[in-house]
């Protein structure tokens, strides 16, 4: 009798699930606060008094009719009404699968917030044609599974066409081709495979190809002397990439790779793989790392096994984070970044909103994409008025103007990959003059170009 | 191993052990293999010894506290991965301001610190009513007696609040508590002295007049100290952070494992029961400090000592004189106490234990604290040495589960070797493998181990 | 007391009459009403016309292969087993290697091409996990209670090192992507709604399998050895090959949940096959029964449910959710071992 | 062995020669050699401790044997593995009840019944000699009322009953039982006498321990006394329990 009892209880519930899940399907209402201000001015008074003052003068009784005249001061009267109005305004809604858990999580919880960022100075400067912008998000893990599962939900309950996301290229590969064939576009900040600029027609991104950074790393190993390389390198994707693209380059350049060490991305103790990379004397060291965690340990752990030689590394490398766990060991780091720009007024700007909402700034370039991701979204939205039609939204993505935002100025190819943005090399200074503006690093300049 | 032998409870190597013409092979392959090591690169091996030693000390001290618990309930209590970062992730609490340069500020969450305050709150109440109740009982009024107590519990939990919520002052918040410790430490430790001394009548008067001022003094000036130096800042957090991972520890096994035992058929219910808290703490402290690695500040620095051209930090000689520290001051507790006679009848069997008296509850309670402290004090190091991230907690339980199985279930010898072999395998290990490999060497070298010794090294009877 | 015919004749006399069909029924009213919770939600899901529940169905039909698979080892047998996912990947990675005829100039190594068809590769992938289950079990065999969690803790974490790092085979980080779809007769099976229903017809056979081998002599054998392995040899079984046997027919079914899994998606890399994965799968199976094949098909539904369903709990922070779904899990066991040890509606206590 | 030595080897059922378990620093069972002879009831006793069970565990494969020599119906063995006990014609129970708990008491005793290959029992179909089988042994304890409640739910008595009839399922030709009286009711002490005497009318060799020198006076044909692992004495069971250092050894003087 329990467990018939049970059984019905759990049914129970998981029919209230589903009732949420499929039933939470209603037209969201803006409701709007209308300011109305009433003024009551309230004019010159005149108030006419007449006083008889008698006077009595000798045997004379004179009356005499004094006029006081009594102005009352003009009073103004401002009286604000709030008026509420549910105005049925259609929000434009937008799916955004990020990784909150997982490998990416880093990642993923600064794109999020930073995307939220953008939608609300977006819904508060008016909206999208008067029409607000919404985000729906959700969790792809970094896998493939959940991707899938994040990206059916956010396209068959949420019936969103435009995705921004994903974190990771491997949830990327897995969503990528169910977006191809249902003519969703998905549009990522972050994800850096390679593999990603084939994944087809609906699919773009404003994070560069490893390719890139492993062509300025290359370069720039080479121009710096380095002949006698070691790797170390995370087992993801971005790190696997970012560390064959460079060992390539290098290597097609006349280097020698002589070293070169994997771990996995729960490992913290990289001593043991360090200790035999450093036995073969290399002339420097290069860090692919996808956690900041990993690239700034791996940092500390290099000077900690006496190692006084160079360290190259990416963005994740010179990372806040990283740079924090690393401290001292940092400095002299050379970092092949996209870096935001501090003369630009839309990325100081953006970062010292961000800084005050979350108290915090890291991996500020993928912040930056993410927060552009948004603003291209909205421009693009203007211009075609309708979150469902995906293909007017991938034809403005591909006929895009010059677009300026925190990262730059920027287009998309034929591939709905990134044109016009480029690498900087930055050197990691001391602690002491390390700040939250100057990110911890001196931009020497633009990456060297060889032939 | 002359301290290990006088031990009579150490068990010998069994005979046929020895004797198994396997072992001769093993133990030749072995010497073979760090001979050639040694010729090929000297201060490589050297390094790699170091490395070993130092990751074996954490991977021991672990192991230690896994050890002592299960040696006494028998169970793996898989939390203690989560325990290990609670306290790692004290240290940052504490500390968090001092080291942020560049990425996110200190976290400071008024949640938090109730919770942890009232968690502080039962567990000493809970402490109170099973220690102290059924001793006044009988001689003070009841109601006083709880009113009394559930003040203490209260007053306890608020202080604790108070110190999480002014991270910053880690130092002036705790200095009365200390200041109050050294002075009834010093006054038991005179009192006593002059007691047994100089005899009943004149040693009183002598210690009233002397003694007690000096012992208030003493406490007063090394309040004062503590609330003045900023520098011990860092060493009481991390008193706190092992403090408070074993009030943890000490509320799981109260709140969940004491009705879990009550019921439970075979071990296996307790672990995937713990195997639930390690889940849902490692989450909720990543939801709280967010799931980023974090550092924390580096005690004695980062410059390096040269040996014979390997490395060693300062901090790290550091950690293995606390793992032989931890290991001597269990084998005190565990061999010359009352306390540890207690702790071993109850590992032998509970029932007979409860009968000729043992306060069970209350042994078990303390070895869960305890276990939980040395858990947390094990993150700390290891957070202090390498950094700390949410998931620390998962691999570091593997491998203390792994080193207390290699060394011998149930003992804390076994834990300490174990925790070394451990540590040396998976660095001789990779020396021809990519490193990679690391984490599979050391669960081949659990297989191979259980397979061959399927006790440990050194097994508890 | 009454005799009971029915009980004592075999299932399916039952079947050709009537009057028995209805007790044999109503004496299993509790497995009855489990079937129709499992069946109205399946159609509640289907009804509701979207591919999102389609999406649903799917994971749990994945779910419900793999938790009736690990129920046969944890529930039946009394191994607690952590290893499971170590299988699934297995089948998957065989799957995908089999199946994939498609050209990988970015990684070092190149794949050789089988160009199995999905079939064919998926029966080949079972029959290298069946060998690979061999081994294991082999040595798993020889531990109990908490060391063989433990070996089998091992065994996961080196299964997931050796789909990382061993990358001229499996592409390391990278995954293989365009994995084949399956082909019957000439049609190829693309759609979501066709791939659920595959999918769910292997899950009826491996359902149908299952039950058949708890219902067997071979079944009750198992029980018994998880209630006392010495006992049972000291009457002549060698529990070692029972254990064995039934290691390697759930670690080929776990390997057939993974050949669908890869092919489904088209895309799979080693972080679908972490040790995390394992212990949600044994939370699966606690949480639906241990010891009964309808708790691992309603277990699967209440976790595939509770997962999917957190992704609509309005009051989460988005950046929360996922971390919030591991620490309520984390409450579940909890729970669970606390007030029931044997599931929802299983018999066995662990 | 003087007195069995004479006799011939295939009047022995099981004979053990030099046989020796340690525990530890403890020998259990020290340089043992007993024959125990075929057919009737043989009782073994001793002062706890005595290595009383840990005879039965080696005769029967549970624990392994140290050193010495195990002959069983003429077969010499070195080494018995458990599940090799029933084909040398061996089962037995266990001093602690050892049920499968959580299942059925049908399923108890039908676990015993069927084939014993992995391929045999997976493709055997449910057969109705086995449940007839299982209901006869029930009904010879009185548990067939119970079949389908668990045995972890039976009271003390009923799982020793459901103990001995899963004994009798095996059908074999030497049965070890390890104390079956302990903790008994008179009613069920009488119904296990029964089922013991009945095995002796179908001229089965039953070995039981037993502490009551009663039932050992009313049931067994034959008694050996162990002390510290070494036999103290053997003969018919009035004469051996007459004896003085039997009594010494029992008494603990």
């Amino acid at each position: 009798m329990r467990k018939l009892l049970l059984s019905i209880l759990v049914s129970l519930v998981m029919m209230s699930i589903l009732a949420v899940g499929c039933g939470g399907d209603a037209t969201p209402v803006v409701r709007e606060v209308v300011v109305e201000k009433e003024v009551v001015v309230e004019v010159e008074k005149e108030v006419v008094v007449e006083k008889e003052v008698v006077v009595e003068v000798e045997k004379e009784v004179v009356v005499e009719t004094e006029v006081v005249v009594e102005v009352e001061k003009e009073v103004v009267v401002e009286v604000e009404k709030e008026v509420v109005v549910d105005k049925i305004l259609e929000p434009f809604r937008i799916g955004v699968m990020e990784s909150l858990t997982g490998p990416g999580e880093t990642y993923g919880q600064v794109a999020v917030q930073s995307k939220q960022l953008a939608v609300e100075e977006i819904n508060r400067a008016g909206g999208i044609n008067g029409r607000p912008l919404v985000l729906i998000i959700e969790d792809e893990k970094c896998n493939a599974r959940d991707s899938i599962t994040a990206y059916t939900k956010l396209t068959q309950v949420d019936k969103v066409k435009i995705i921004l996301g994903t974190s990771c290229s491997g949830a990327m590969l897995g969503a990528a081709p169910l977006a191809e064939a249902d003519g969703v576009v998905m549009f990522s900040g972050l994800a850096t495979n390679p593999a990603v600029a084939d994944a087809g027609d609906y699919i773009f991104r404003t994070s560069m190809n490893d390719a890139q950074v492993g062509i300025d790393t290359g370069n720039k190993l080479w121009s710096d002397g380095i002949r006698k390389l070691a790797t170390i390198t995370e087992a993801t994707d971005y790190a696997e990439g970012v560390r064959r693209e460079s060992a390539n380059r290098f290597v097609a350049l006349g280097g020698e790779v002589v070293a070169e060490e994997r771990y996995g991305s729960e490992e913290t103790d990289f001593r043991t793989a360090l200790t035999k990379i450093i036995g073969e004397n290399p002339d420097a060291i290069h860090i692919a790392a996808q956690a900041e965690f990993s690239g700034g340990t791996i940092q500390k752990q290099v000077r900690e096994l006496g190692y006084e030689g160079p360290i190259y590394g990416e963005i994740v490398v010179v990372g806040a984070t990283a740079l924090d766990i690393a401290g001292e060991s940092a400095t002299g780091t050379i970092g092949i970044v996209a870096e935001l720009d501090s003369t630009n007024p839309l990325a100081v700007n953006f970062l010292d909103r961000f800084r005050a909402r979350y108290a915090f700034t890291t991996l500020q370039w993928y912040m930056g994409s993410a927060y552009d991701d948004v603003y291209i979204t909205a421009a693009c939205l203007e211009q075609t008025g309708d979150d469902q039609d995906a293909d007017g939204f991938r034809d403005c993505l591909y006929n895009m103007e010059p677009f300026s935002g925190t990262i730059g100025t920027y287009t998309f190819d034929d591939k709905g990959e990134v044109v016009g943005l480029s690498n900087v090399i930055a050197e990691v200074v001391a602690v002491a003059d390390r700040t939250p503006e100057n990110s911890g690093w001196n931009i020497l300049g633009p990456a060297p170009v060889l032939p | 191993m002359k301290i290990l032998n006088a031990d009579k409870r150490l068990p010998a190597l069994p005979r046929s052990i020895i004797g198994h013409p396997l072992v001769s092979i093993v133990v030749a392959g072995v010497i073979i293999y760090l001979a050639l090591l040694l010729g090929q690169s000297a201060d490589q091996f050297l390094q790699f010894s170091i490395n070993g030693i130092v990751i074996g000390a954490i991977y021991a001290i672990v192991a230690m506290g896994f050890n002592i618990v299960y040696g006494t309930v028998w169970f793996f209590d898989l939390s203690y991965g989560a325990m290990a970062t609670m306290g790692a992730y004290s240290v940052f609490y504490f500390t968090g301001r001092q080291i942020q340069t560049v990425g996110r500020g200190e976290i400071n969450n008024l949640y938090l610190d109730i919770f942890m305050g009232i968690l502080i709150a039962g567990v000493v109440a809970w402490v109170l009513y099973v220690w102290i109740y059924p001793e006044l009982r009988s001689r003070i009024n009841r109601i006083t007696l709880l009113a009394v107590g559930a003040l203490v519990a209260l007053a306890t939990g608020a202080y604790t609040g108070l110190i999480l919520a002014h991270p910053a002052d880690l130092n002036v918040f705790l200095s009365p508590t200390i200041g109050l410790l050294v002075a009834t430490a010093s006054g038991c430790v005179l009192y006593l002295g002059a007691l047994s001394g100089i005899g009943s009548g004149r040693g009183l008067i002598l210690f009233l007049v002397l003694g007690l001022p000096g012992a208030l003094a003493l406490g007063g000036y090394s309040g004062w100290l503590v609330a003045d130096t900023l520098s011990t800042r860092l060493y009481l957090s991390w008193f706190m952070g092992a403090i408070l991972a074993g009030a943890s520890g000490l509320a799981i096994y109260r709140g969940v494992y004491f009705y879990l035992r009550r019921q439970a058929r075979s071990p296996l219910v307790m672990l995937v029961g713990s195997l639930g808290f390690l889940l849902s703490i490692t989450a909720f402290i990543a939801i709280i400090f967010s799931p980023d690695g974090r550092p924390l500040a580096q005690p004695f620095g980062t410059v390096p000592w040269s040996l014979a051209g390997a490395f060693i930090k300062p901090f790290q000689v550091l950690i293995i004189g606390i793992a032989f520290a931890i290991f001597g001051g269990l084998y005190l507790l565990l061999n010359k106490t009352s306390f540890g006679t207690a702790v071993r009848a109850i590992g032998d069997d509970e029932e007979v234990a409860r009968i000729v008296g043992i306060n069970t509850p209350v042994v078990i309670a303390v070895i869960f604290f305890l276990g939980a402290t040395i858990a947390g004090l094990g993150g700390i190091l290891l957070g202090e040495d390498i950094g700390i991230r949410p998931q620390m907690g998962l691999l570091l339980l593997l491998k203390g589960w792994i080193a207390s199985v290699v060394g011998g279930i149930g003992n804390i010898y076994g834990a300490l070797l174990g925790g070394f072999v451990l540590g040396m395998v998976e660095n001789y290990g990779v020396w021809y493998i990519p490193a990679q490999w690391k984490d599979a060497v050391a669960f081949v070298l659990l297989i191979f181990f259980l397979s061959f010794w399927p006790r440990g090294l050194l097994p508890r009877r | 007391m009454l005799e009971k015919p029915v009980a004592e004749s075999p299932w399916w006399r039952s079947l050709s009459n009537p009057r028995l069909l209805g007790t044999r029924l109503s004496s299993n009213v509790e497995l009855l009403i489990n079937f129709i919770v499992v069946v109205a939600t399946i159609v509640f899901i289907l009804s509701q016309g979207s591919g999102f529940g389609i999406r649903i169905a799917q994971l749990f039909a994945i779910f419900a292969i793999l938790a009736v698979s690990l129920n046969l080892v944890i529930g039946y047998t009394g191994l607690l087993s952590l290893a499971h996912v170590a299988f699934f990947g297995v089948g998957a990675y065989s799957v995908a290697i089999l199946t994939t005829d498609a050209a990988y100039e970015q990684v070092p190594g190149h794949i050789p091409h089988f160009g199995l068809s999905f079939f064919t590769a998926l029966f080949v992938g079972m029959a290298i996990t069946g060998v690979v289950a061999l081994f294991v079990g082999g040595v798993l065999s020889r531990f109990r209670d908490d060391i063989f969690v433990l070996v089998s803790v091992g065994f996961a974490v080196i299964s997931h090192r050796i789909f990382l790092f061993w990358q001229p085979v499996t592409r390391g980080p990278f995954g293989i992507h365009a994995i084949a779809k399956p082909e019957v007769g000439g049609m190829v099976i693309d759609s979501r709604l066709e791939f659920l229903f595959l999918t769910l017809a292997f899950l009826v056979i491996v359902f149908l399998i299952s039950w058949l081998i708890v219902r067997s002599s071979f079944g009750r054998v198992l029980m018994a050895i998880r209630e006392d392995e010495q006992a049972i040899e000291v009457f002549g079984y060698k529990a070692r090959y029972f254990k064995l046997t039934i290691w390697v027919i759930s670690a080929m079914m776990a390997a057939l949940a993974g050949g669908i899994t890869a092919s489904e998606q088209t895309f799979i890399d080693p972080q679908s096959f972490v040790l995390l994965e394992s212990i949600l799968l044994v939370t699966i199976v606690i949480l639906g029964g241990l010891g009964t094949l309808w708790g691992s098909l309603l277990g699967a539904l209440v976790f595939v449910l509770l997962n999917e369903g957190m992704r609509f709990v309005p009051f989460l922070p988005g950046e929360l959710i996922g971390q919030a779904r591991l620490a309520i899990l984390g409450i579940v066991i909890v729970l669970l071992m606390l007030f029931r040890p044997q599931g929802l509606v299983g018999r066995f206590k662990l | 062995m003087s007195e069995a030595g004479k006799q011939q080897d295939n009047e022995f059922a099981i004979q053990t020669r030099g046989l020796l378990k340690q525990f530890a620093s403890v020998r259990a069972i020290n340089n043992l050699s007993i024959a125990l002879p075929r057919e009737g009831i043989t009782s073994i006793v001793g002062p706890n401790g005595s290595g009383k069970s840990t005879l039965i565990n080696l005769l029967s494969g549970t624990l392994p044997i140290d050193e010495g020599l195990v002959i069983i119906e003429g077969m010499s063995l070195r080494a018995i593995l458990p599940y090799d006990s029933p084909n040398h014609g061996i089962t037995r129970t266990f001093q602690e009840v050892r049920l499968f708990d959580q299942m059925t008491v049908l399923d108890n005793l039908l676990v015993i019944l069927t084939k014993r290959e992995v391929f045999g029992s997976l493709f055997e179909p449910p057969r109705a000699s086995y449940r007839n089988r299982a209901r006869q042994l029930l009904d010879s304890v009185g548990l067939w009322d119970k079949r389908q409640d668990m045995a972890a739910n039976l009271s003390y008595g009923q799982r020793k009953l459901l103990e001995v009839s899963r004994a009798l399922a095996m059908d074999v030709q030497i049965y070890l039982f390890d104390e079956p009286f302990a903790g008994l009711f008179p009613a069920m002490l009488e119904r296990v006498k029964g089922l013991l005497e009945g095995l002796r009318r179908e001229r089965k060799t039953i070995i039981f321990i037993e502490h009551n020198m009663d039932l050992i006076r009313q049931l067994s044909d034959y008694t050996f006394v162990l002390d510290s692992g070494e036999l103290l004495a053997e003969g018919e069971v009035q004469e051996v329990l007459a004896k003085p250092e039997v009594i010494e050894a029992y008494l603990g003087t």
